[in-house]
């Protein structure tokens, strides 16, 4: 516990020293959503119902950013094998790491993410729910995200192949997160979706970190 | 008592080595000796549990260990070409928490006093991005005495260092050995008044 | 007997170009994977083949500790 | 008697089965699918209300269960192959990957082919349409995870590991598309109405389902061999076999 907290204040004091990194995510998602905003016609009936898809498209491309470089600078610079060597339990380890860059980079996300459900006219309820599922949906991308970046760890065209491993596995956490936000937005309900979006994402926050390990275990062979 | 039991090692079609024994007593140090790609890394790696074992197994005090334990783990000092430094991090903060990462409790004052005999007490404060690549080994090299491990594995310890710290490192490995330690490095030419073990007399 | 003639059959009451479009792309698919396997094989017997020609000795059979 | 579940794990004990079995399979597989053709265009009645057009299950359906089913078994293979370590399984998964996706992609193509007279759309958002479409993307995945490791045994491990991964998701992918799609059309409209159909309709099914494992049998028992010989080429029994296949 004690070890995870040392590795957990070194990972913040890095995303600290350098908050550009860690905003980039943000940056896409703030960007990506205005274009969005953007391109379709600026009718509210319009906008209000595409915009928790719209949303939490960018959301999770973004969430894709921020999983890229998890174990990547660590593996250059030779940390990951001290790492491993550390009386710390691997998952444990991806656990820490995916957790502070969760916090990094995923919760400026969520903070911001309600002034852009304005851009898309979303009722008040919506705008209120729409960083609780954020926060539990980037929480599960993030870690089922880990598994991804330790399979293609220091591969030849790493991010592409990225996207193709994750965006399968992402699916169910986009559907939920997005029809919960909708379901508020127009007053259907969306408690079972939230409910199941929790689920999600403790599941995810509980098993993907075994499963990582085990992937990064192997990329340092 | 260290041994290891006939290792092999094969990368795709070739045998780079099998049947490969030695055994390490306590305070013994042991040079891996080889031309480039015949082996010397992936024997390392093998031995720190990163690499699977190929075939053979490993013993320490008699007793067949699993490469892959924490438990073995945590018995091991592993140095590479790459340094482990984080550039954001100052050297004292990167040391700091490799020490602890590694489960070492160390002192400010013990650090300090390591870097002295590497000369590079000065840099401290100083952000790692700023160090040239042999202060960065040196800085390295250094946390290895602090660990308190028993067994040193070195992946070409001595290259970008100069003299002086080639000096440093050849004291550091004799006063580890001196305490009951064992030290295994690779290295590519010959290195006098140390056992050797030939990687290609297993080939 | 379900088709009075060849054209019936080929005509499928109108859905012609969806049944056969369905069976022919399968077929051919199935086929083409078939052949491409085949080829393969006999590449690769061929490579391996030559090799043993060009170096009689083999090497040293390594089985490491899988099955 | 003790069963040595391991005999036939031996490679050149493989290498041989397999070179026995695959040509069987591909027999049986043809015979197989002429007679669920048969079955099929000449026995299966007229459906009353699709009419002809309805003949595309024989090959939808059949293939749509392959597609899933050899997942299922790729992830078998890659848990065997994490936990046994056995040379074979890991081959065996490898060489399922390419037919599964195949089959994939006729599902699909089928499909389409199937929905644009009876719903009007080449593509609509179904569960059961979209899981596959993802089912697609996890092989294509597969693939390129092979495809950009050069080391075998990560290549291997990577692969298993990530099988095993999607297969936790593949139940969790469908349920979540169900539920969006109900959501959003209500209930959809069901290919294979079993209740409804004719015993010839589904024997001709049932007939043309055998012929796809029979085909996938021996698609895999021979991709397996020929990729035992890719990466065992030099080793001596390797050779044997070669020298006694030529003669």
């Amino acid at each position: 516990m004690d070890l995870a907290l040392v590795l957990f204040k070194r990972e913040c004091a890095l995303v600290l020293r350098k908050p550009g990194d860690a905003l980039s995510a943000v940056f896409f998602f703030v960007l990506c959503t205005t274009l969005f905003a953007l391109s379709i016609n600026p009718e509210p009936q319009l906008l209000r119902a595409l915009g928790p898809g719209a949303l939490w498209v960018c959301a999770l491309l973004a969430s894709l950013m921020v999983v890229g470089e998890l174990f990547e600078s660590d593996w250059r610079d030779g940390t990951l094998e001290q790492l491993l060597l550390s009386p710390l339990p691997l998952p444990a380890t991806v656990a820490t790491k995916a957790l502070a860059r969760w916090l990094g980079s995923a919760l400026p996300l969520v903070l911001v993410s309600p002034l852009l459900g304005l851009q898309f006219e979303l009722s008040g309820s919506a705008l209120l729910l729409l960083p609780f599922t954020l926060a539990l949906g980037t929480l599960a991308l993030v870690f089922v995200g880990s598994i991804g970046a330790a399979l293609t760890l220091g591969l030849r065209s790493g991010s592409m192949l990225l996207s193709l491993l994750l965006l399968p596995l992402y699916i169910p956490v986009l559907i939920f997160g997005a029809l919960a936000v909708a379901g508020a937005q127009n007053g259907s309900g969306f408690e079972a979706e939230l409910s199941i979006l929790a689920a999600l994402c403790l599941l995810s926050v509980f098993f993907a970190p075994f499963a990582s390990a085990a992937c990064l275990e192997l990329a340092c062979e | 008592m260290f041994e290891t039991l006939d290792l092999g090692c094969c990368k795709g079609r070739r045998t780079l080595f099998s049947g490969l024994g030695f055994s390490l007593a306590a305070g013994e140090v042991l040079h891996l000796s080889g031309s480039n790609g015949c082996g010397k890394t992936s024997l390392l790696r093998q031995i720190a549990g990163f690499a699977p074992l190929q075939s053979g197994q490993l013993r320490w005090q008699g007793q067949t260990v699993d490469a892959r334990s924490l438990s073995w783990r945590a018995r091991l000092a592993w140095c590479t070409h790459q340094p482990a430094l984080k550039d954001e991090l100052s050297v004292g903060e990167n040391i700091r928490t490799s020490l602890r990462l590694a489960g070492v409790e160390a002192d400010d004052e013990a650090i300090q006093a390591a870097l002295a005999q590497w000369q590079v007490a000065a840099q401290w404060p100083l952000a790692a991005r700023l160090l040239s690549q042999g202060q960065r080994r040196r800085l390295a090299l250094a946390t290895l005495s602090l660990l308190s491990r028993p067994l040193w594995l070195l992946d070409e310890p001595f290259n970008a260092l100069d003299d002086a710290a080639c000096r440093q490192l050849w004291q550091a490995i004799h006063q580890h050995a001196a305490a009951g330690g064992r030290v295994l490095f690779t290295h590519h030419a010959a290195v006098a008044g140390v056992r050797v073990l030939a990687l290609e007399d297993f080939a | 007997m379900n088709w009075g003639s060849i054209s019936d059959f080929l005509h499928m009451g109108g859905y012609g170009l969806y049944v056969w479009g369905s069976f022919g792309v399968t077929l051919l698919l199935l086929a083409l994977e078939t052949a491409l396997l085949s080829r393969r094989a006999g590449r690769v017997a061929d490579e391996i083949r030559q090799r043993t020609q060009n170096a009689p000795a083999p090497l040293k059979p390594r089985h490491t500790g899988q099955h | 008697m003790k069963i040595n579940w391991f005999y036939f794990s031996s490679p050149p004990r493989f290498y041989a089965l397999a070179g026995r079995l695959s040509p069987l399979f591909f027999a049986l597989a043809l015979l197989l699918a002429t007679l669920g053709l048969y079955l099929g265009f000449f026995v299966a009645p007229t459906d009353f209300q699709q009419g002809e057009g309805y003949r595309i299950i024989f090959v939808h359906v059949p293939v749509s269960w392959m597609s899933m089913f050899i997942y299922l078994v790729i992830a078998f293979w890659s848990a065997m192959a994490l936990v046994m370590k056995t040379r074979i399984s890991m081959v065996m998964a490898q060489a399922l990957v390419p037919t599964g996706a195949l089959f994939t992609f006729l599902s699909l193509w089928t499909g389409a082919l199937w929905g644009k007279p009876m719903w009007g759309a080449w593509w609509v958002w179904d569960a059961r349409l979209t899981s596959e479409l993802i089912l697609l993307f996890l092989y294509l995945a597969l693939m390129a995870l092979r495809a950009a490791i050069d080391d075998e045994r990560r290549a291997d491990r990577a692969c298993a590991l990530f099988a095993l991964v999607g297969v936790v998701n593949v139940p969790v992918i469908y349920f979540s598309v169900k539920w969006w799609n109900t959501l959003h059309q209500g209930a959809s409209v069901s290919l294979t109405r079993a209740p409804s159909m004719a015993s010839t309709m589904l024997a001709g099914m049932l007939v043309m389902a055998l012929a796809a494992w029979a085909y996938t049998i021996a698609t895999s028992l021979k991709r397996a061999r020929t990729l035992l010989l890719e990466r065992e080429g030099d080793s001596e029994w390797a050779r044997r076999q070669l020298a006694g296949d030529a003669r």
